[in-house]
């Protein structure tokens, strides 16, 4: 009995870089998403996994001197286009599959490391250096331009996806920066992790709140504007909401903080809210009025969130899937039930395992050794690889595909790749 | 034959490691031009809590509670601005001073009668009378003389003359009996010398591991520094060449980092390799007792794992004993023997983990564990959690302080504070409805 | 090519150890790759070696006049590269010799008024309670006051114009910078927690001042001293250009100036080069402060003059 | 508004013992002069009478404290003494101040105007166009004008627009506003160039916080972030050095004031100097200590009014 789940945001091969004196950070490694329309996501990882990344990429707020390298976000892509859109992406992996392991890493931009040169630099092609490269009998060698070509930065007419100008219409990557900003604040909102730095010390709660609302929805009569303002505090529920709209951030409490923060975001009846750590900065208590009010909310305004959190507890109670990110990669996605009972990936399971539960008091917490890798070398396989206990050769060379172990749960090792066994490297 | 009179013997013989008697901090508010001080932070306000050797106290509560500042006073960081810090004393001369503090609060309060003169005066007559108590012969026998006068008075002995009149003699002796005792074994009444040997035995590791560390010291300069003020470790009770580089070489082993990271500054070092640093510095002069203030609560999950398996094993090593300072009760759980939890500067609740787990009676732990998010979707509860924040700790509630966010508050708790009262199975708690039933939380 | 291995030895030995050396190689290897400092030190070492060698260098007596006919007011030649003045004196001779008064006061002033500042700094950070509250109120006035201003009606008071008046006047005037900044520092590098773990060890007050404080106040006041020499030395030119500085017939470089000034519209050069010369010794001082302030902490960004 | 007016009462309570230590030092100096004290308030060549009159109008017979009293006493009425000088022999002080203090006033208030309406707008442009070749120029252009002395940016400014252009008077202020513009720019430059730095440090840290990005992840136009909030909050450091910029502007003023002859409190200052006129040089020490301590307090206020978290402290 699957219903039919509407897609709010789609990611495609997202990949993000900082480019430092030092080197090239890959902040995010080609990121794949979909969230569906009322489901509430979290992404799980540990401090720079990227999970903060995936949002600003999003929102297409990504810092200096980092840049969205390749991908697509489809933002409420109609149905059609989208079943179109698949269409292709099936054939392009149809085509992958078929291709000998060493030339799975040349080709697939969305799934294996870009092509490099000697020196490590990352390989740009032209249109006909890929086609040489292609055997010329696979039709959907196009797709695989699409992704060498993004790369490149302009986009081929002869590809499909770039070619699609329906498609294209619903990449946020693909947009003006006036779209964006009718987009931000209005259709994608974002709560920020810690509210006393990230509200405008300077203005006042309600200054701050008036400005979003009369920018987003043209209302510029004080009176309407207040009883909108009065309107939002009340439904993120702060007692006294006429003296909180005359107060400065400082004179209110972090928890308080966080409520206005969320009121900012939910001003305009966004379709996809983003909250990055949105309870980290908050006592628990606290965390947990925040996290009450943020599952009400959300599900009253009929919205979609993505969560991004490192607390494992929090997105087991609030959320309906979750993704566990690792060095810029999503390595596991299930819905919450699944991932808790069945952690496929070694990273999830030691994750589950070292995370202390109250009331299941244990000796030793088992422990995932080493560190996370830097991100400033390139990682042509698992980048789990350095700390798994079950890392085979292939491991080391090939990066997993994600699969589909069980049904709505995917997994990105070469456990479940059949990859481990595969001789043919 | 008589093996309960030896466990209570071994009981009265037991030497407490730690134990603060009604610790407090406060910190003035000034205001104005001329810096008035308009009121007290009310930091810690009355904690008495007490630590055996070897075990883990957990100290839970939310921001502001003045949990760190417990710790921070304890090491006399920031020193107490009223009550004793105990260190290393025996059971018996902690029973005695307490039993004369009662008295003595009587005295002030003018209630004293005959009985409680002569009570006072067989007291000190034990504590000073015995092997036990470890202060200076002279002083103990005019102690004892002083105990003896006034039982000799309060027993209508009119031969002493009026100087021996037990109404003004006795606050004078309990006086003087409290400070001898507390010169002697309370941390905060030490001389700077002694306290400076004492700081080698109680250490502490800080939350933040990136100002822990000075930034221009390499890390062999940061383990060692406390042989550059105490002097090169004891070799006694080690090999005959036992010298300060192999001492370091053995520490950063120790907490699993290699000898080649000792050349380096604290910059080139991750979040868990520096508190691994820290952790090394504190133990270099073999304390006995080390306070961890939220130690893992600036790390990552996996790595959070690792330093706290590595204190663990370090306990179990060198019999260590700690105070773990949290926020995070899961944490708090897994590292302690027992637990204290605080609210607004008390300690509300106290005990066995196990015991705290399944049978809370404070609502606000009560609320503290329903508040914390279970890593796991089966128990998606419908969370009891408490409304309303934290008051400020400079003009706390009257009465119970948390009766402003109680469900269950009376009358009687918005006047009367509730004392922590020992409930069986080493369980004690502060709160006057904590015989009300309550739902089991998990 | 064996002597520069083994310096590199040494320096990363240095590097290695810790501490004060430790902290020398860095500034060098850092200070090296930025362009500020590289520039500054070049116009200072440049500004620094001309003074030095002014008595054997191949120029004209500074005080030498020349008041025959032609010999003054003339225009800059191969013979005298920026001119003669009214007296007919070489202004190029001049104004190496003034490099030698300029520095020397700059270099001096900074020195003195850094021993006030970083004892009153040390002092009040260290005894904190009411002696830091009186130091610190004093340093506050000091502060807020212009320095150009108290040096003026300073060196206006005092007994004789002259060099040592200039010096004493900018030292007591300038040191207000210096003492904030040790004293905001020590308040600072108290509250860190490294101090705390100090404290926690058993060391006392002096050895945290001694060990942990000033050694995290070096970079600042480094950076700080730099762009004091240059404070020290526009102070020095706008008193000697007032009349209250160095006297003549020595020449300094404000005084200069202000001779030329009556000239200006038949001889700018004599007033034109000694501004010159200025500006590129405070240019001088000013980047190598600005580009070690970089290198060596970027939070000192706020810090002004 | 409550708060800021106690703000303000107690910005005000606390300048009263800067000015009693101000006025101490002022006292002082008469104390650093060579000799008698009489020597330096009694004009040259003095008969013995007015010697006597002297010492007894200051008290100079008393106990110092006493003399203190007398000095602020008389300071407090507005009596500095008599300007002993040649040319302004025998005249008050304070008139010489009065006559003079528009003069300052003026050549100040458009200092700072320059100062500030260059330095703000050119600081936020380096800023957003951070290292790039405009950002570059205009930093190596500040750099150099915060390195020149004011004295000789005022000849070179002569020089070129008075003697070759011949576009502005030489000095004095007989043409009216136009002998103001050179005074002006050459007291503003310098310090144009310090804000425009300050400026750009600020906004380039303003602009990395978090409450930046939060402002665009809500949509709000780069225009509004940069100049509404951005401004706002990157402008607090530049008003806390306004204090600092006044006192750079009194001195600067002197020197200012002495190269293009305008006649404010600065040219009457170095000629008190040069004439040896002590009780000259001291009222106009006095007066610019108060431009001084006034500036600071006007920034405080300034500062508190524009960030509403100094209020409380």
């Amino acid at each position: 009995m699957t219903t039919y789940k509407k897609p709010v945001l789609e990611i495609r091969g997202l990949k993000t870089q900082f480019f430092l004196r030092e080197g090239t950070v890959t902040a995010l490694d080609g990121i794949d998403l979909t969230v569906y329309e009322n489901e509430s996501i979290g992404m799980v990882g540990e401090t720079g996994c990227g999970k903060s990344m995936t949002a600003f990429s999003i929102l297409r707020l990504v810092p200096h001197p980092g840049r969205i390298e390749s991908g697509n976000i489809f933002f409420k892509e109609s149905e059609e286009v989208r079943s179109r859109r698949l269409r292709y992406e099936a054939e392009a992996q149809a085509w992958y599959e078929r291709q000998p392991l060493s030339k799975k890493k040349e080709y697939f931009a969305t799934y294996g490391p870009r092509p490099r040169d000697r020196k490590g630099r990352e390989m740009r092609f032209t249109r006909s250096e890929v086609e040489k490269m292609t055997p010329p009998e696979i039709a959907p060698h196009k797709l695989v331009m699409t992704y060498l070509s993004l790369l490149a930065k302009k986009i081929p007419d002869s590809d499909k996806i770039g070619k699609d100008a329906a498609l294209r219409a619903y990449d946020l990557l693909n947009k003006s920066h006036d779209y964006m900003r009718s987009v931000r604040g209005k259709k994608i909102s974002m709560i920020f992790q810690d509210p006393t730095t990230a509200l405008d010390p300077v203005f006042t709660v309600g200054q701050q709140l008036r400005e979003v609302i009369s920018l987003h929805q043209g209302i510029y009569n004080r009176a309407e504007l207040d009883s909108r303002v009065l309107k939002i505090l009340r439904l993120v529920r702060l007692a006294a909401p006429e003296t909180v709209m005359k107060q400065y951030p400082h004179e209110l409490s972090g928890g308080m903080k966080q409520r206005v923060m969320i009121a900012l975001a939910l001003s305009c009846g966004p379709s996809l809210l983003i909250a990055d750590e949105p309870t980290t900065a908050l006592d628990v208590t606290i965390q947990a009025q925040v996290l009450n009010l943020l599952k009400e909310v959300v599900r009253g305004v009929g919205s979609t969130m993505i969560l991004i959190t490192h607390n494992l507890g929090v997105v087991a109670e609030t959320c309906d899937r979750i993704c566990i990110m690792y060095a810029g990669r999503i390595v596991e996605e299930a819905t919450a039930a699944e991932l808790f009972e069945k952690p496929t990936h070694p990273y999830t399971a030691g994750l589950l395992n070292a995370f202390p539960k109250l009331g299941e008091r244990k000796d030793e917490l088992s422990v995932i050794k080493g560190t996370v890798p830097d991100l400033m070398l390139p990682f042509p396989g698992c980048a789990f690889v350095e700390r798994c206990e079950r890392a085979t050769d292939v491991c080391r060379k090939v990066r997993p595909r994600r699969v589909e172990v069980y049904p709505d749960h995917f997994v990105s090792c070469h456990l479940f790749t059949g990859g481990a066994n595969d001789n043919r490297v | 034959m008589t093996t309960a009179y030896d466990a209570s013997e071994k009981v009265r013989d037991e030497v407490v490691l730690l134990e603060t008697v009604n610790m407090k901090k406060l910190f003035p508010v000034k205001k104005g031009v001329f810096g008035r001080v308009v009121g007290h932070v009310h930091a810690v306000d009355g904690v008495s809590v007490s630590i055996r050797r070897g075990e883990t106290l957990g100290l839970v509560g939310e921001s502001g509670c003045g949990k760190t500042t417990v710790g921070r006073a304890i090491l006399m960081l920031t020193p107490p601005s009223d009550g004793y810090v105990f260190f290393e004393t025996p059971r018996i001369v902690l029973e005695s001073f307490k039993v004369l503090q009662s008295i003595r609060s009587k005295f002030r309060q003018g209630k004293a009668a005959a009985a409680d003169a002569v009570r006072l005066a067989d007291e000190m007559g034990r504590l000073f009378g015995s092997a036990g108590c470890d202060v200076s012969d002279d002083r103990k026998k005019d102690l004892c003389g002083m105990a003896d006068k006034i039982r000799r008075s309060a027993a209508g002995d009119k031969s002493l003359g009026d100087s021996a009149k037990w109404r003004e003699a006795a606050p004078e002796a309990l006086d003087d009996a409290l400070t001898e005792v507390a010169k002697r074994y309370c941390i905060n009444f030490k001389e700077k010398t002694e306290m400076k040997h004492l700081r080698a035995r109680i250490q502490i590791v800080f939350q933040d591991p990136y100002s822990s560390l000075d930034p221009r010291f390499t890390v062999e300069r940061i383990v060692g520094e406390g042989f550059r003020i105490h002097g090169p470790p004891a070799s006694a009770s080690k090999d005959v060449k036992f010298g300060e580089t192999e001492r370091i070489h053995q520490l950063i082993e120790q907490v699993g980092l290699s000898h080649d990271h000792l050349s380096r500054l604290p910059h080139e070092f991750s979040g868990g390799q520096k508190q691994r640093i820290a952790l090394a510095r504190a133990l270099a002069l073999e304390p006995d007792f080390i306070v961890l203030d939220e130690p893992t609560s600036a790390l990552d999950v996996s790595v959070q794992a690792q330093v706290l398996n590595l204190l663990r094993r370090l306990q179990d090593k060198f019999g260590l004993t700690y105070l773990f300072i949290s926020h995070d009760l899961s944490v708090v759980e897994h590292m302690s023997d027992r637990i204290a939890v605080m609210y607004l500067g008390k300690i509300i609740e106290l005990a066995p983990v196990r015991e705290l787990l399944s049978n809370a009676k404070h609502p606000y732990t009560q609320a503290l564990i329903a508040s914390i998010p279970i890593p796991d979707p089966k128990f998606k509860k419908v969370r009891k959690g408490i409304e309303g924040e934290v008051p400020s700790p400079i003009d706390p509630p009257k009465g119970c302080r948390f009766h402003p966010r109680c469900g269950l508050a009376g009358r009687e708790c918005k006047t009367i504070e509730p004392l922590l009262v020992d409930i069986g199975n080493g369980h004690f708690v502060a709160c006057h409805h904590w015989d009300y039933k309550v739902p089991p939380l998990l | 090519m064996t002597m520069r291995r083994r310096l590199n030895d040494q320096l990363t030995r240095w590097k290695m150890s810790g501490g004060a050396k430790q902290f020398v190689v860095d500034l060098l290897e850092r200070g090296s790759r930025n362009a500020m400092v590289v520039v500054g030190v070049s116009i200072i070492t440049i500004m620094i070696s001309l003074a030095l060698l002014a008595p054997v260098l191949p120029i004209a007596p500074p005080n030498e006049l020349h008041l025959e006919l032609g010999e003054n007011f003339q225009t800059p030649s191969s013979r005298h590269w920026f001119g003669t003045d009214s007296l007919g004196r070489d202004v190029f001779s001049r104004l190496v010799w003034g490099a030698r008064i300029s520095l020397l006061v700059g270099t001096l002033a900074v020195l003195f008024s850094l021993l006030i500042g970083m004892t009153l700094g040390l002092t009040a950070g260290y005894f904190g309670g009411k002696t830091d509250y009186i130091i610190s109120g004093t340093i506050d006035l000091f502060w807020t006051f212009p320095a150009f201003l108290l040096a003026l009606a300073l060196g206006a008071a005092l007994e004789s114009p002259g060099l040592n008046t200039v010096i004493i006047a900018i030292s007591i005037s300038y040191w207000a910078g210096f003492a904030r900044l040790v004293r905001g520092q020590s308040l600072a590098v108290r509250e860190r927690l490294f101090v705390e773990a100090s404290k926690a060890l058993g060391a006392n007050s002096r050895r945290i001042m001694f060990t942990h404080v000033l050694p995290n106040c070096l970079a600042p006041l480094i950076v700080w001293a730099s762009i004091g020499v240059a404070d020290a030395i526009t102070i020095e030119s706008s008193l000697s250009f007032l009349g209250v500085g160095t006297q003549p017939p020595a020449a300094s470089w404000g005084y200069e100036l202000q001779s030329g000034k009556t000239f200006i519209e038949e001889a700018p050069w004599i007033a034109v080069f000694p501004g010159l010369a200025i500006l590129v010794t405070i240019l001088g001082f000013n980047l190598l402060g600005d580009g070690l302030r970089d290198v060596l902490d970027p939070r000192l960004k706020g810090l002004r003059r | 508004m409550a708060d800021l007016v106690a703000y303000i009462i107690r910005k005000l309570l606390l300048a009263i013992p800067v000015i009693i230590l101000a006025t101490l030092i002022v006292f002082l100096m008469l104390y650093l002069t060579p000799g008698d004290p009489v020597d330096a308030l009694a004009p040259p060549h003095s008969t013995q009478q007015t010697r006597d009159a002297i010492r007894e109008k200051w008290g100079l017979n008393d106990p110092p404290w006493v003399q203190y009293g007398t000095f602020l006493w008389r300071l407090v009425h507005g009596d500095l003494g008599t300007s002993i000088g040649f040319g302004t022999r025998d005249m008050p002080v304070s008139t010489l101040l009065s006559q003079r203090l528009t003069n300052t006033l003026i050549l100040m208030g458009i200092g700072l105007g320059i100062s500030y309406s260059l330095g703000i707008p050119l600081g936020v442009f380096a800023a957003l166009r951070q290292n790039k070749l405009a950002d570059r120029s205009i930093m190596v252009f500040t750099l150099v004008t915060y390195a020149m002395p004011s004295f000789w940016l005022g000849l070179l400014l002569l020089l070129l627009f008075a003697v070759y252009l011949d576009w502005l008077p030489l000095q004095g202020t007989t043409g009216g506003f136009r002998n103001i513009i050179l005074p002006a720019m050459t007291l503003g430059l310098g310090n144009a160039a310090l804000t425009t730095r300050m400026m750009r440090s600020s906004m380039l840290e303003v602009i990395r916080n978090d409450y930046i990005t939060q402002l665009r992840s809500r949509g709000i136009s780069e225009r509004d972030v940069i100049l509404k909030h951005g401004l706002k909050n990157a402008i607090l450091p530049v008003i806390t050095v306004i204090g600092l910029d006044i006192g750079w502007f009194v001195g600067g003023a002197v020197v200012v004031e002495t190269v293009f002859s305008w006649p404010g409190i600065g040219l009457l200052m170095t000629n008190g100097i040069l004439n040896t006129d002590f009780p000259v040089v001291r009222g106009c020490t006095i007066v610019l200590a108060f431009f001084v301590i006034a500036g600071n307090l006007m920034a405080d206020i300034l500062y508190a009014y524009v960030d509403p978290r100094v209020r409380l402290g």
